[in-house]
């Protein structure tokens, strides 16, 4: 492709992305903006008693009686200078607290990516290669198992067993309580991490093996492998020249197309271990509405998984020629 | 059912031989489904007919191990942990089947009215389904739970919109595939509307689809909603549901009583997996083609 | 059918039959080849020919060995009068024997034509100089080898699928429907490869449903109903008229040919699910006997060609 | 009454090589024209173009005189060379004769279509089954001309003969107009009055 026509076809992406983005923005504004919770009360709640005066200033800061459009406009314009107000629940600006627990969602969710990536994708050539045969039925129903399994109970068994009874494992938090943040070394952050990503990977390389298994099968099945084993190519050959070719870049298409299943999983693994990522903050927010930080972190989920979602469309475009050949003459 | 069969050998004499007809699939598949479907339909009514004293605080017996009288354990209030889990599971198959029903209807509505729409708003649909799969399901279910108030109809709404996606990917490109078919022209060109052409041709094509794909909606559902209540959301505290009951177990989970933990999460898993082989029985009964294993 | 010489290939009373499930979930037996007997010479081309449909692909699945989980074969195969096990067809599939599919459908989409041709393993290091006059041969250019399989027209697809089987150098080569709808001078234009090779002394078993070209183009015609050749006759007895041929079947084709008469035959094909017990095409047969009806009759010599028939003269 | 193309061109897609460049070709009640040529040189997109399935680049398609009708019941039937994909897969053989309401015993009997057939699903059936019910289904009573497009390509030549026989004698017997699409010259021969080669009249 030539670099002319990445850029457009960039470029394209960018301007869809944007789309989404305000659209996210403008939906998540009403549906906040709907709620029967008045968010100077609940403001006020949290703060204690408040004057009458700084009641005003507050009402006026809300724009509560300023008519919605207006409101939204006020809101968005202050997005668009990175003002995403201050957290109620943490009392620090918005874009603090997502930076800083983001570092930790990433953490957890990165490495439940790659683990899910390699082991399912692995697995599912397994199941694939030999299809009905033990190892696969086997694995497909463990497999089944683990896709109707909730992250949240898989979390709990996992504290049950691993925290509770056999106390390898810290029962939550990404820190050791009392330990001032500065001091607290990488063993340690690892050490919290091991059980929330563990849990969140069982579920999604379940997904992941199932999805590799599938698409291996129908190319297993398909004329051109029928033909290479006309030829004589060996079993071996077959699926390193054909089998694996034609699934990597789809499985891989796909990783980056699982941001929004990822970043869901993570919000129920952060609260079972209560690790302080964006997950359990964005729960937290629903439950305490924290208005400016359930809106900030929603955009930022958005836009985390439209991201992915780009890359997966880009991916896809380099790998199969067709495609490859349909931006060039658009 | 004896079927007598005829089998030639090498040398053309004709062996008559009557062999028993082993209980062919189908009868079996259908076995299974109905007996499934049994299991759900009386957990489903077992939860909804629990009295409320059998799920009464009763602090004589509170944390008690799972016994014979109480198959589940009790929990610190004394509470019996198998009616609750029962009334809970109810709950929660309502609320999964509800809110499945409604996104399915959805799917096929949008996903036939971008296949047989304008461009436009094909287009718009797309657009539209990459936004609500563009927001991780749990943010959007929390922002909607938000706005109606965290009751029960922010969770079925919230439940609701996010399903019907993949459903309406499917359907808008199984009926575009379907009207580029050859007997679809030809249809046209022996004078029949494009509304005789939807009911008699692509309709019957879509139902089995439509069946299928609302059943296996019914388990992600019912985990979601299991999910979404376990994180606070959906139903007040005082109702048993699964997940309430779940993240009220964690505060005693160091306390050493377990069984608050894995006996409604098992029951929860059992529904699932039901439903699931429900959904590929059924699909083996309706469209054997797709379903030739 | 005892012979002296050694054909290049020689199939006896092949049967191969599928487990298939109907729409009641019944798992059935699907006939779908039986009792087929055919034999291949160096040097020589022989056309199978019968309605689309029938089968005929899978005898070229079973020759080389790559059937299906769910079909099972039986009958003999020899191959320069070696019984074709399993071990010995894998040792063949590629290298002595090669098919040419029908479409374009049969290679990778993500690899370009070049690296498809050569094939895999070392054996493609060797091939490599002789790409260029193998694409020559065949009116394909050395930039082609470059392009992806959806960047083919038709035709340079099947000229691509022939090079793939070209290139190998194998002494028996199966086309299967090479000339799909094509006109008679298409379709002859196509199939000189063919006539070269046969002339190179490799054997060709060209698949097709048009008896119209078979009867051109091929030395020897297998005439292939229900799953079963019924005679085994050179090109010229066709062109000699109903008379030289023998089986009723074939009279009945050459008849029906718009050429010839164009008089049609009553009644249909058999299917799989029920094929008639004794002879296949009993139930359509004027001569058709009490014999005829239980007992199938075994291939017999017939004025040097072969007819699967107790009555044919 | 006369079927006509006057000076008909086509591409397919914008960007697509021309492949019927300025063509007529017209058909009478009562006459069958065979159209031969190689394959790939647009005998099946003239055969679609006449029956009203591709609307023309410029020029235009008559019947008596008047535009082809592109919504209602359409005198001009045509015939694919593939009956599995003109047949909806999940119909029984019975709802295909009722949608064109020619389901009736005389057609049967003329088509040599048994009855035990109509219960039956397409795939329970063979090419040349399947290719009698598209032609019973196109030879509904309004049916003025019929355009067969490689119809008995794909069946074998004693197939081929019963079904063409049939389809001629209903040809004669309603005075319709044929239009033969093949690759096959004897079979024009036999059959058309009259054998036009497409190359001789597109002008590419």
């Amino acid at each position: 492709m030539t670099a002319k026509r990445i850029i457009s076809v960039f470029f394209r992406y960018l301007v869809r992305v944007i789309t989404l983005l305000f659209a996210v923005s403008v939906i998540a504004f009403i549906l906040v903006s709907l709620s029967p919770v008045d968010p100077v009360q609940q403001y006020v709640l949290s703060v204690g008693s408040v004057s009458p005066e700084q009641r005003a200033e507050l009402e006026d800061y809300w724009g509560v009686n300023d008519p919605p459009v207006e409101r939204f406009g006020n809101w968005f314009r202050a997005i668009i200078h990175g003002d995403f107000g201050t957290s109620l629940l943490y009392r620090r600006p918005v874009i603090d607290v997502i930076r800083e627990k983001f570092v930790n969602t990433l953490a957890l969710m990165g490495c439940t990516w790659i683990f899910s990536g390699l082991i399912g994708f692995g697995l599912g050539c397994v199941m694939g290669a030999n299809k009905n045969k033990l190892a696969d039925r086997i694995l497909k129903k463990i497999c089944l198992l683990l896709c109707s399994v909730p992250t949240f109970w898989l979390g709990l068994l996992l504290l049950l067993i691993f925290s509770v009874w056999l106390g390898w494992f810290p029962i939550g938090f990404s820190t050791p309580i009392g330990v001032l943040n500065s001091e607290v070394t990488i063993w340690q952050q690892l050490h919290h991490l091991v059980l929330p990503a563990l849990a969140l990977s069982l579920m999604s390389f379940a997904n992941v093996a199932l999805h590799t298994r599938q698409k291996l099968i129908d190319v297993l099945e398909s004329d051109y492998v029928l033909f290479a084993k006309a030829r004589g190519e060996s079993r071996r050959e077959i699926m390193r020249r054909h089998g694996f070719r034609n699934i990597i870049m789809p499985a891989i298409t796909l990783q980056f197309a699982s941001f929004a299943e990822l970043f869901g999983g993570s919000v129920l693994a952060e609260n079972v271990f209560s690790y302080p990522g964006l997950g359990s903050a964005v729960s937290a927010a629903g439950l305490n509405s924290d208005v400016p930080l359930l809106l900030g972190i929603t955009l930022f989920s958005a836009l985390f998984v439209f991201t992915g979602n780009m890359i997966a469309n880009l991916l896809y475009g380099a790998i199969d020629p067709q495609i490859k050949e349909s931006y060039a003459n658009e | 059912m004896n079927e007598l069969t005829i089998r030639r050998n090498k040398a053309g004499q004709n062996i008559k031989e009557t062999r028993r007809k082993k209980m062919n699939r189908r009868t079996k598949t259908v076995i299974l489904t109905v007996l499934i479907a049994a299991v759900i339909v009386s957990a489903l009514l077992a939860g909804l007919l629990i009295s409320d004293e059998a799920v009464a605080i009763d602090f004589a017996n509170a944390k008690q191990k799972p016994s014979f009288e109480h198959p589940f354990g009790t929990d610190w209030m004394g509470r019996d942990l198998f009616a609750r889990t029962m009334k809970g599971l109810s709950i929660s198959i309502t609320v999964g089947v509800v809110a499945s029903a409604i996104s399915a209807v959805a799917a096929v509505l949008i996903g036939i009215a971008a296949a047989t729409g304008s461009k436009a708003l094909d287009s718009f649909v797309n657009w539209l389904i990459d936004l609500v799969m563009g927001v991780p399901h749990l943010v959007l279910i929390i922002l909607i739970s938000f706005s109606c108030g965290r009751g029960l109809k922010g969770l079925l709404i919230g439940i609701a919109v996010t399903h019907w996606t993949s459903l309406a990917r499917l359907i808008r490109a199984e009926v575009l595939q379907l009207r580029s078919e050859q007997y679809i022209a030809v249809s046209r060109k022996l004078g029949k509307s494009n509304r005789w052409i939807l009911v008699k041709h692509i309709l019957p094509h879509m139902i089995p689809q439509f069946v299928v794909g609302l059943i296996l909606m019914f388990p992600h559902a019912i985990l979601h909603e299991a999910s979404v209540s376990f994180l606070g959301y959906g139903l007040p505290p005082e109702q048993p549901a699964i997940g309430i009951i779940l993240s009220e177990s964690m505060k005693y989970l160091s306390s050493g009583m377990w069984w608050l933990a894995f006996f409604p999460g098992l029951t929860l898993v059992l529904i699932v997996i039901l439903l699931d082989h429900l959904g590929d029985n059924l699909k083996m009964l309706i469209d054997p083609y797709s379903a030739q294993e | 059918m005892v012979c002296e010489h050694k054909h290049l290939l020689d199939v006896q009373n092949l049967s191969v039959s599928f487990r298939m499930y109907d729409s009641g979930l019944e798992q059935k037996e699907l006939k779908v080849i039986s009792d087929l007997s055919v034999s291949i010479d160096r040097g020589e081309i022989l056309a199978i020919a019968g309605s689309s449909g029938s089968g005929k692909s899978l005898l070229a699945h079973a020759i080389l060995g790559i059937l299906p989980e769910n079909a099972t074969a039986r009958g003999n195969m020899r191959y320069k009068g070696e019984i074709m096990t399993p071990e010995y067809q894998e040792k063949l599939r590629g290298r002595q024997i090669a098919l040419v599919p029908q479409s374009v459908s049969y290679l990778d989409p993500l690899m370009s034509i070049e690296r498809q041709v050569l094939g895999a393993g070392k054996n493609a290091k060797e091939r490599k100089p002789a790409l260029k006059n193998i694409f020559g041969r065949l009116q394909l250019n050395e930039s082609d080898g470059r392009l992806y399989p959806y960047q083919l027209s038709g035709g340079m697809a099947r000229r691509v699928l022939v090079s793939t089987a070209v290139i190998g150098d194998a002494e028996l080569i199966i086309a299967d429907e090479p000339t799909p709808g094509m006109q008679k001078q298409q379709a002859l234009e196509a199939l000189k490869i063919f006539r070269e090779l046969a002339d190179e002394g490799k054997g060709v078993l060209l698949i097709t449903h048009d008896v119209d070209l078979a009867l051109e183009f091929a030395d020897k015609i297998a005439v292939f109903y229900a799953g079963t050749t019924l005679e085994l006759a050179s090109s010229k007895d066709f062109r000699g008229g109903e008379a030289s041929l023998r089986h009723p079947y074939s009279k009945a084709l050459w008849r029906a040919m718009p050429q010839n008469g164009f008089e049609p035959l009553d009644g249909f094909q058999p299917y799989a699910e029920n094929l008639p017990s004794g002879c296949l095409f009993a139930p359509r047969c004027e001569m058709c006997s009490e014999r005829c009806k239980t007992e199938i009759p075994e291939m017999r010599e017939l004025r040097d060609g072969f007819v699967r028939c107790f009555h044919a003269t | 009454m006369r079927l006509e193309a006057k000076n008909v061109s086509f591409r397919y897609g914008a960007g697509g090589r021309k492949i019927l460049n300025d063509l007529s070709i017209y058909v009478d009640e009562g006459e069958r024209v065979g159209i031969v040529g190689p394959s790939g040189y647009g005998k099946s997109t003239l055969a679609k173009l006449l029956a009203g399935y591709l609307p023309p680049e410029s020029g235009e398609i008559l019947l008596d005189g008047k535009p082809l009708p592109d919504k209602g019941v359409c005198p001009v039937q045509l015939i694919y060379q593939h009956p599995e994909k003109a047949i909806n897969p999940r119909w029984r053989m019975r709802q295909v004769l009722e949608e064109s309401e020619s389901l009736n015993d005389e057609m049967l009997e003329k088509l040599g279509i048994e009855k035990q057939w109509l219960t039956r699903f397409p795939r329970e059936l063979s090419g040349g089954e399947l290719q009698r019910f598209c032609v019973a289904r196109s030879l509904f009573q309004g049916t003025r001309f019929l355009i067969a497009d490689e119809m008995s390509t794909m069946l074998d030549v004693i197939t081929q003969a019963q079904l063409w026989n049939v389809v001629l004698e209903e040809a004669e017997s309603r005075n319709m107009g044929l239009i033969v699409v093949t690759h096959n010259a004897h079979l024009a021969e036999r059959v058309c009055t009259r054998v036009i080669d497409l190359s001789t009249i597109n002008s590419i």
